[in-house]
């Protein structure tokens, strides 16, 4: 059995707000409420990298969240993809370009969809998860990495104690 | 026979009743919900995850916990004694916690902590619910249970009432989804699984509401409609409930459970024992 | 939390009220601030939009330098559907640059194009490609810029000169 | 159109604090903010306050003329919550600020004192 | 067969002195390897002979006792006179004088004085089998920068020979004088680093143990002034006509033996002491005097008004002890704590007296020996060898000390879950309980037993938690190597605990179950067929057994062989890496309802003796 | 041995926004909190100075903050208005401030459906989002956006409100009036989200004012602040504003004082679409700002504070933002301590955070 059209079928998500205005999330949270309800999609907000599927990132990506990020992003299995939602998460948006700003989400992790708007619609942001998962199937199985890997998974090193 | 059926497609069954379970919650919000077979998507979606754990303990723990959970419905489905099943079930919660609590994770410990409480809870009332069973039907036997010619639950509305305020602690549905709380502490125990090992955690659960939903059964006696209905009262009811309460604090469960339904299951007991 | 009980029950025999989008369409509202499209046999290339558009989502590049010959170009993924560019444009009565009442695609596996979304687009193929070719873009954009500058410069002296010459 | 009611207080550096616990009464004023402008050469702090009766007032201790280097005092013993604002300025003007320590707003990688005139912005 | 008994008793008296006087490793390390064998062939043999014993001693005997007697309490009265505590002195002043009244109405009796049954000899091959590897243990521990090893050892052996000798009398002043004996023997171990807190410590066990025995001289003078009898037989023979308020003495006796709230202080002091002496006193020998006793007497007070205020008593204390628990730090007081809160249950079952009862009791003093011993035996390595004392330097244990830790977990799953005896017992109990339920003690034993195992699983769960914590693999766990006594040792618990699970039903049904039918004359209702367990109507399958048993043993073992292939990630923290603490809950606020737990176990512990004792 | 630290962000469910507190906790109880905002900082201020100029700062300055975009631009297109010396036509006042009445009453309605989600309440959640939508659904056919409006420009407003939408409008408004009445009793009177909400992360009128405290959060504390009612910058005497008030300055009475304003709102939209004046939308400005103003504005999380100072030039040579969160940020780290770590959610959303404002 090919497992792998399942994956169309149960998106999970994950959310993070790299520094936008916040329009983006609010139309993330409208989309699970009873007008849309992305959940008809099989679609959770999990809010955990290590069962999601979807990572939903929003804003431009301050230099102060890029490690969190790029955490998240390395904490969830694959196969995965990430959806930059808004024109932030697309070279920075109205941000680009400023020097606290790292001009989009794929300047520090792999983008697979980006969703237009300021704020994009729930409508659009539903458009941006089909999309996303019909990627989520044709990807393997096989680790990502993200630019320059071994020198970042050393800098986000954890503390024991 | 049937016993052995429900027991070994006690996974399915129960992704079932998850699956309706969500579209009724989602009806509930007045939202459409995901489809019936939502959790077997689910399931196979995360078959097809790339494995990423913690460390192997962990990821043991998880898998322990399915087949403890499992084991424990097979014990009360075909063993015949209400009581071992009721212990049974603290060893499917050893799994869990020492699972979650292996993690250098504040969420994962805590919510292992919290499902002590939600042991500590509900344990004391497993028993005297079986108890009364006893008392009233003469035997712990499953069986004999079910073919007595009566009905429990006129003679144990008390422990009833008890039961149905502790199945949201057992199936962590609010307002005493506390070891779950997926706005404090983002699912507790199982955060950190995932993918395979997260499956065994989720389907987990599933074979739970199976074991819960046995007791309820048991009160109706040899009326099975009597425990159909009530099933499916229970099942309503517990929705309606998760869906108009907020999450309470662990402390409050505590109390909840020790100075309200408890007594009321051993008033219950008393009066039954009287009035013999 | 009894009169929530109520009405979860209410809720549960009543008709959800999901919309259901993408089964069934949900347009955006009349007046929606969509995508911008452009008509290049309108435009009279003064730049106002490019100046006020505040994320920089439009960028004129200069392909020749000769006879100031400009292309646009427009990044829908970048713009924030501010409209601003439309309120700036002297031929947006006309119809040079108007704002539509649809969403722009998300870009996903494949760069849908469309003729009115200016040049940049229509160039792309692989959306991987999308930000670092904007990005080179708007380096080419300056850079044409300051060529175009330094040659109006140059002609202008060269004007001067062969004005003191014919003088 | 707004009708301000803008009361400039001129202080020095060295008197504000007594300035303003003279003046401050958190029943009839409401602490806004701090608040610096850089005019190219020096720096100008206002310490910003509304009246909670009258309308449309507001008041500012206007310091002016004061250097990069120089020690900017604290006025978060007369208004508890001061602390944000004075983290900023010495955050995004790298001034010296009492108590104040570096990096609440700002990465170490990035540029330093951004709202600087002379600090360029652009990448 | 009486010869046995006598060697039983003497032996470990003999190796005592030889161990004393010789001060000699090779010796020492012999005899008490010597000793494992000895004693439990004798006790078997005895066990499995020709029972009950009755031993008639002469008259020089009595003598003998008295004068030890006197000896034993003027020796308190100088120690309490010499560390000048007041409570000893004056315990001891009382004790004399009550001694003294006892002697003098004393009638003479031909009844024997040594009484060995099925439930003493059961005690004998606890002693043997539980108590004997910990002197084997204390050989090496004491090795670990200790002083005093061969004395140390010496009263350990003295101590099992004091136990062995305490089970078997029947004569209730001479019965006197051996719980006296275990009380100095508990305050010589106690107090035996010598420094201020041990002493002081010694001192505390010594007053209140000293209760006990005032308890015990009120008993007799109550038994004796009532009907002249003063033999446990005697007691059992004629059930009717003894004084309920001598045995509401003689259980309040026990109560302060088994260290139950209000008296638990003393068995928490004994933690000072090096390590063997709390496994020795929590396991097979000293507060084990208390189940005993009460078992002595179950025939009796059942279900009389004292058996029932017993019951909520230490139903009570089963309950607050594990509650209590809770909030402690310090591994060993962890366990004493569960020793106190399981020694509480221990006296329920065995107040309950019906046979099954009383199998369920003798179950639950066979487990907890065992498994006590085995924990005790297993937080002495962890001390010495690893230097963890409380549970918050237990983190990541089971990379540091892998070994150590699977033991300890095996025990602790020892203590309440399925299928192990702990969980055997109580659900005995529970079933039993079932029947009575018109009683409301039997309800509120009910609850007791639901929410004390619920607490103590909690309490386990907690402890294992934290020393399961990490954050990585464990793919590099050192096996440290540990002196081949500790592995022995260890292995010898171990490999007891796993059998006697195994078989539990047939160990049951043919070993325990004589022992409460020789007890309470009953037939009780307990077979086994095919290793599956059947009391009463209910059944606990042997599949039930092994799966509950695979799964646990998968859970306990398996983490050290399994490994996933898979990748590996830190734990979620929203993101961040924050340096973090992990501790675990201390659970602050039960410590404010202490003091009211502890009047109210006072408060009961008065009604019990006052009421149940017909005092009124 | 008890002290557990719990990471309470920046990425967490509960969190729309990064912000991080690190709860330093025994026994769940929060002992010490340490508080890292700086997340979303991303140089508006030097952008605002340097790359914008006047005609399109205001596009940036929206992108504050998502849920009171219109908030910011009202805050800086009014200081730019004074620095102009633009008169604006009554119509466009009375179109700005029914667009502003509506985000409040959806930002509102966000905050309280959130605590009510965080409180694990996720029924009541749906239902506020379920009537928040009809909301958004007025306000996106207003502006022509969900979320960011863009509807304020200079000298007045960006479009116009035909008298067919404003009659469906009217419709809509009246019936979602009873409905968010019924919104009202369910916080007010449910007795689980009393439990989680009530004596939780109390501020008392003292304290508020001690701490400088804003908004909704100064006004369930029974602190009489609004700068609609000190700041006279928008006709809000003529339309039927009241200041709401409560007294007991818990999370229950902060969700209370904004359901209470929602209604206000709503009454104020009313009487806005009953007495529509006529006139034009928008007024020409001329010359360039010059001088400096102090401006402030309230916004969905209480009073907005915008320094404005020009020097002739097409680019202002100072922008301030001062925003509510920021002036109620530091009460937050106090209120902490002592509660418990599962009402730390409710707590922060019950001060609706907006980071994104706070470290712009
Ligand atoms: S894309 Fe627009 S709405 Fe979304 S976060 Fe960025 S600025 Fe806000
Ligand atoms: S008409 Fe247009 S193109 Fe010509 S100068 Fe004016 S602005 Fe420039
Ligand atoms: S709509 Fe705004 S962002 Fe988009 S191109 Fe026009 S001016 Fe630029
Ligand atoms: S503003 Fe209009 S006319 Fe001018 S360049 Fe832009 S599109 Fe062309
Ligand atoms: S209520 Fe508080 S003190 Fe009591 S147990 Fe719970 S956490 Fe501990
Ligand atoms: S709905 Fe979830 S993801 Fe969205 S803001 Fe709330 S907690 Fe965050
Ligand atoms: S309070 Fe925050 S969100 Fe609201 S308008 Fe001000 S800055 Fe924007
Ligand atoms: S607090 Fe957050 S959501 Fe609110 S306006 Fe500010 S940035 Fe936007």
């Amino acid at each position: 059995m090919k497992l792998n059209k399942f994956r169309k079928k149960s998106p999970w998500i994950l959310h993070y707000n790299t520094g936008g205005c916040n329009g983006c999330d609010i139309e993330i949270l409208a989309s699970l409420a009873p007008k849309y309800d992305i959940e008809r999609f099989g679609a959770l907000n999990k809010g955990n990298p290590k069962q999601a599927d979807i990572l939903l990132v929003t804003g431009p990506v301050t230099k102060r969240c890029k490690d969190v990020l790029r955490r998240l992003y390395l904490q969830m299995p694959e196969p995965k993809v990430v959806v930059a939602m808004g024109a932030c998460g697309h070279g920075g948006g109205v941000f680009r370009n400023f020097y606290h700003v790292e001009n989009g989400v794929d300047n520090i992790i792999p983008v697979d969809v980006w969703i237009p708007g300021c704020a994009p619609r729930p409508e659009a942001l539903i458009d941006g998860i089909v999309e996303a998962i019909e990627i989520l199937q044709t990807k393997s199985k096989e680790k990502e990495y993200i630019r320059n890997h071994n020198e970042i998974i050393d800098k986000l090193g954890a503390k024991d104690d | 026979m049937i016993n052995l059926l429900i027991t070994i497609f006690a996974p399915v069954l129960g992704g079932f009743v998850f699956g309706i379970e969500r579209i009724i919650k989602a009806r509930m919000q007045s939202r459409i919900g995901p489809p019936v077979l939502q959790p077997f998507y689910d399931f196979f979606k995360l078959m097809d995850k790339r494995a990423y754990i913690i460390h192997s303990l962990h990821a043991l723990m998880g898998i322990m916990y399915f087949i403890a959970e499992w084991f424990t419905l097979a014990v009360l489905l075909l063993g015949n004694d209400l009581l071992i099943a009721v212990f049974f079930h603290v060893i499917a919660v050893l799994a869990l916690v020492i699972g979650a609590s292996s993690v250098r994770s504040p969420y994962s410990v805590l919510g292992g902590l919290r499902e002590l409480m939600h042991m500590i809870s509900y344990e004391p009332l497993m028993v005297l619910m079986a108890v009364s069973f006893y008392l009233i039907t003469g035997s712990f036997d499953i069986k004999t249970i079910l073919s007595f010619n009566g009905y429990p639950i006129f003679q144990m509305p008390l422990v009833f009432f008890a039961f149905l305020l502790v199945i949201p602690m057992m199936l962590q549905k609010s307002p005493f989804d506390i070891a779950e709380a997926h706005q404090e502490i983002i699912g507790g125990p199982e955060i950190e699984y995932s993918g395979p090992f997260y499956e065994a955690v989720y389907t987990g659960k599933w074979i739970e509401y199976i074991y819960v939903f046995t007791f309820v059964f048991l009160f109706g006696g040899n009326h099975y409609w009597l425990g159909i209905l009530l099933v499916i009262f229970t099942f309503i009811f517990v929705n309606l409930l998760d869906n108009s309460t907020a999450r309470l604090d662990y402390r409050k469960m505590v109390k909840f459970s020790w100075f309200v339904l408890i007594p009321l299951a051993v008033l219950n007991i008393i009066l039954i024992a009287m009035w013999r | 939390m009894l009169k929530m009980f109520i009405e979860s029950f209410k809720n549960l025999i009543s008709k959800p009220q999901t919309l259901k989008y993408p089964f069934e369409p949900s347009p955006e509202p009349k007046n929606y601030r969509g995508t911008i499209f452009y008509n290049e046999e309108l435009c009279i290339f003064c730049d106002k939009c490019e100046n006020i558009c505040p994320p920089g989502a439009i960028k004129f590049e200069v392909i020749d330098i000769e006879n100031g010959k400009k292309q646009y170009n427009y990044n829908p993924y970048l713009c924030i559907y501010c409209g601003a560019c439309v309120d700036a444009c002297p031929k947006s009565d006309e119809g040079c640059l108007s704002q539509s009442d649809k969403r722009t695609p998300a870009l996903g596996r494949e760069v849908v194009k469309n003729k009115k979304l200016g040049y940049f687009i229509n160039k792309i193929d692989n959306p991987r490609d999308f930000e670092k070719e904007w990005e080179k873009l708007e380096k080419r954009a300056k850079l044409s810029r300051e060529k175009l500058a330094e040659h109006k410069k140059q002609q202008r002296l060269k004007k001067k000169e062969q004005i003191k010459k014919s003088n | 159109m707004i009708n301000p009611q803008m009361e400039f207080i001129k202080v020095t550096l060295e008197n504000v604090k007594e300035t303003i616990k003279k003046w401050y009464d958190p029943n009839k004023y409401h602490y806004v903010t701090i608040n610096a402008t850089d005019t190219g050469e020096d720096i100008t702090i206002d310490w910003i306050f509304s009246d909670l009766k009258e309308k449309n007032k507001i008041y500012v201790f206007r310091a002016e003329n004061i250097g990069y280097k120089d020690f900017i005092p604290s006025i978060k013993d007369i208004v508890k919550i001061s602390w944000l604002a004075e983290f900023e300025l010495a955050d995004l003007f790298g001034l010296n600020v009492q108590d104040a320590p570096k990096g609440v707003f700002l990465e170490k990688e990035s540029i330093q004192a951004p709202l600087r005139k002379e600090t360029k912005w652009e990448k | 067969m009486a010869s046995f008994v006598i060697l039983n008793i003497l032996i470990p008296w003999i190796f005592a002195l030889c161990v004393y006087f010789f001060k000699k490793d090779i010796i020492t390390n012999f005899l008490s390897f010597l000793l494992l064998p000895i004693l439990a062939f004798l006790s078997f043999k005895i066990f499995y002979g020709n029972l009950p014993i009755y031993i008639h001693t002469s008259k020089f005997f009595d003598i003998l006792m008295d004068i030890y007697d006197f000896g034993l309490l003027f020796f308190f009265l100088y120690v309490g006179i010499k560390h000048k505590n007041a409570y000893v002195t004056s315990l001891a002043l009382l004790q004399i004088t009550l001694l003294i009244i006892v002697l003098s109405i004393l009638p003479s009796s031909s009844t024997a004085n040594i009484y060995v049954d099925k439930l003493a000899s059961f005690i004998y091959i606890i002693v043997a089998l539980v108590g004997t590897p910990i002197i084997i243990y204390a050989t090496k521990y004491m090795d670990y920068n200790e002083k005093n090893k061969h004395k140390f050892v010496a009263i350990l052996l003295w101590f099992l020979g004091v136990m062995n000798f305490a089970v078997s009398v029947n004569n209730i002043e001479w019965f006197f004088a051996l719980f006296e004996t275990t009380t100095l023997a508990s305050y010589a171990l106690i107090s035996f680093r010598k420094d201020k807190e041990a002493v002081n410590n010694g001192l505390l066990a010594l007053w209140m143990n000293q209760i006990g025995g005032v308890a015990i001289l009120i008993a007799l003078m109550l038994m004796v002034k009532q009907n002249g009898y003063y033999y446990f037989t005697d007691i059992l023979n004629h059930p009717k006509n003894v004084a309920i308020a001598a045995l509401g003495f003689l259980s309040l006796s026990a109560l302060v033996k088994g260290a139950q709230m209000p008296f638990q202080n003393w068995l928490l002091g004994a933690m000072v002491a090096p390590t063997p002496v709390s496994a020795i006193l929590h396991s097979a020998t000293m507060v084990k005097i208390a189940p005993y006793l009460i078992l002595r007497i179950a025939p009796v007070i059942h279900n009389t008004l004292l058996a029932k205020l017993l019951i909520i008593t230490t139903g009570f204390v089963f309950v607050s002890a594990a509650v209590i628990a809770l909030t402690q730090d310090n591994f060993k007081r962890i366990l004493a704590y569960s020793t106190i809160s399981l020694l509480g249950l221990m006296m329920l079952t065995a107040a309950v007296g019906t046979p099954i009862a009383i199998t369920a009791s003798l179950i639950l003093i066979l487990f907890h020996a065992f498994a006590k011993g085995f924990l005790f035996i297993e937080a002495g390595i962890l001390e010495k060898a690893f230097h963890v004392k409380y549970i918050t330097q237990m983190k990541r244990l089971i990379e540091k000390a892998p070994l150590t830790m699977m033991f300890i977990f095996f025990g602790f799953l020892n203590m309440t879950f399925v299928p192990f005896g702990a969980f055997v017992g109580k659900w005995m109990m529970i079933e039993e309980a079932s029947n009575f339920l018109t009683h409301g003690s039997y309800i509120l034993l009910i609850v007791f037993v639901g929410a004390g195992s619920a607490f103590l699983s909690i309490l386990y769960m907690k402890v294992l938690g934290i020393s399961v914590r990490k954050a990585h693999g464990i793919e590099n766990i050192k096996f440290i190597h540990l002196p081949k006594t500790f592995n022995f040792i260890s292995f010898w618990y171990y490999l007891f605990l796993l059998s006697m699970a195994i078989f539990i039903a047939p160990l049951i049904s043919n070993f325990i179950v004589s022992i409460a039918k020789h007890l309470t004359n009953y037939h009780i209702n307990i077979y086994s067929s095919n290793l599956s367990l059947t009391i009463n109507n209910s059944t606990l399958y042997f599949w039930q057994i092994l799966g509950a048993l695979i799964i646990l043993t998968l859970i306990h073992i398996l983490p050290y062989f399994v490994k996933f292939k898979a990748d590996f990630v830190q734990p979620y923290n929203c993101g961040e890496n924050h340096p973090k603490y992990l501790g675990t809950w201390d659970f602050e606020c039960i410590k404010k309802y202490e003091p009211f737990l502890m009047a109210f176990s006072i408060a009961l512990f008065i009604i019990t003796v006052v009421l149940g004792g017909g005092l009124l | 041995m008890g002290k557990i630290t719990i990471p309470f962000g920046s990425q967490h469910v509960a969190l729309p926004e990064p912000v991080s507190f690190l709860f330093d906790t025994q026994n769940e109880i929060i002992s010490d909190v340490h508080v890292n905002l700086g997340y979303v900082h991303r140089g508006i201020e030097k952008a605002a100075i340097t790359k914008f100029d006047y005609t399109n700062l205001a596009f940036l300055l929206t992108r504050v903050c998502g849920l009171c975009s219109i908030t910011h631009a009202s805050g800086y297109i009014h200081g730019l208005e004074y620095l102009l010396n633009a008169e604006i036509s009554k119509r466009a006042e009375y179109l700005r401030m029914l667009v502003i009445e509506l985000d409040r009453m959806h930002s509102h309605l966000l905050a309280n459906g959130h605590v009510a989600e965080v409180v694990g309440y996720e029924n009541l959640f749906m239902q506020t989002f379920r009537y928040r939508e009809k909301v958004m659904e007025i306000l996106e056919r207003l502006t022509g956006n969900r979320v960011q409006f863009d509807y304020y420009t200079i000298g007045g407003v960006r479009r116009d409100i035909d008298l067919e939408d404003a009659k469906e409008i009217k419709k809509e408004l009246l019936e979602l009036k009873p409905k968010l009445e019924k919104l009202t009793e369910f916080f007010e009177t449910d007795y689980t989200f009393g439990l989680k909400t009530k004596n939780i992360g109390k501020i008392t009128k003292e304290m508020a004012l001690e701490y400088g405290v804003v908004g909704p959060i100064a006004r369930a504390s029974g602190v009489k602040t609004d700068a609609r009612a000190e700041y006279e910058y928008l006709p809000y005497n003529e339309i039927g504003y009241k200041l709401q008030t409560r007294k007991d300055g818990d999370v229950l009475a902060r969700n209370l004082v904004r359901q209470d304003e929602i209604l206000n709102s709503l009454e104020m939209c009313l009487n806005i679409l009953d007495n529509l004046p006529e006139g034009e939308i928008k007024v020409k400005t001329k010359g360039r700002p010059k001088g400096e103003v102090f401006v402030r504005v309230e916004a969905p999380r209480g009073e907005c504070f915008y320094y404005l100072k020009g020097n002739g030039s097409k680019i202002f040579e100072r922008v301030r933002i001062r925003v509510p969160t920021y002036a109620n940020l530091p009460i937050l780290k106090d209120l902490f301590i002592g509660e418990k770590y599962s009402d730390a959610q409710a707590i922060v959303l019950s001060f609706d955070p907006c980071m994104s404002c706070t470290a712009r």
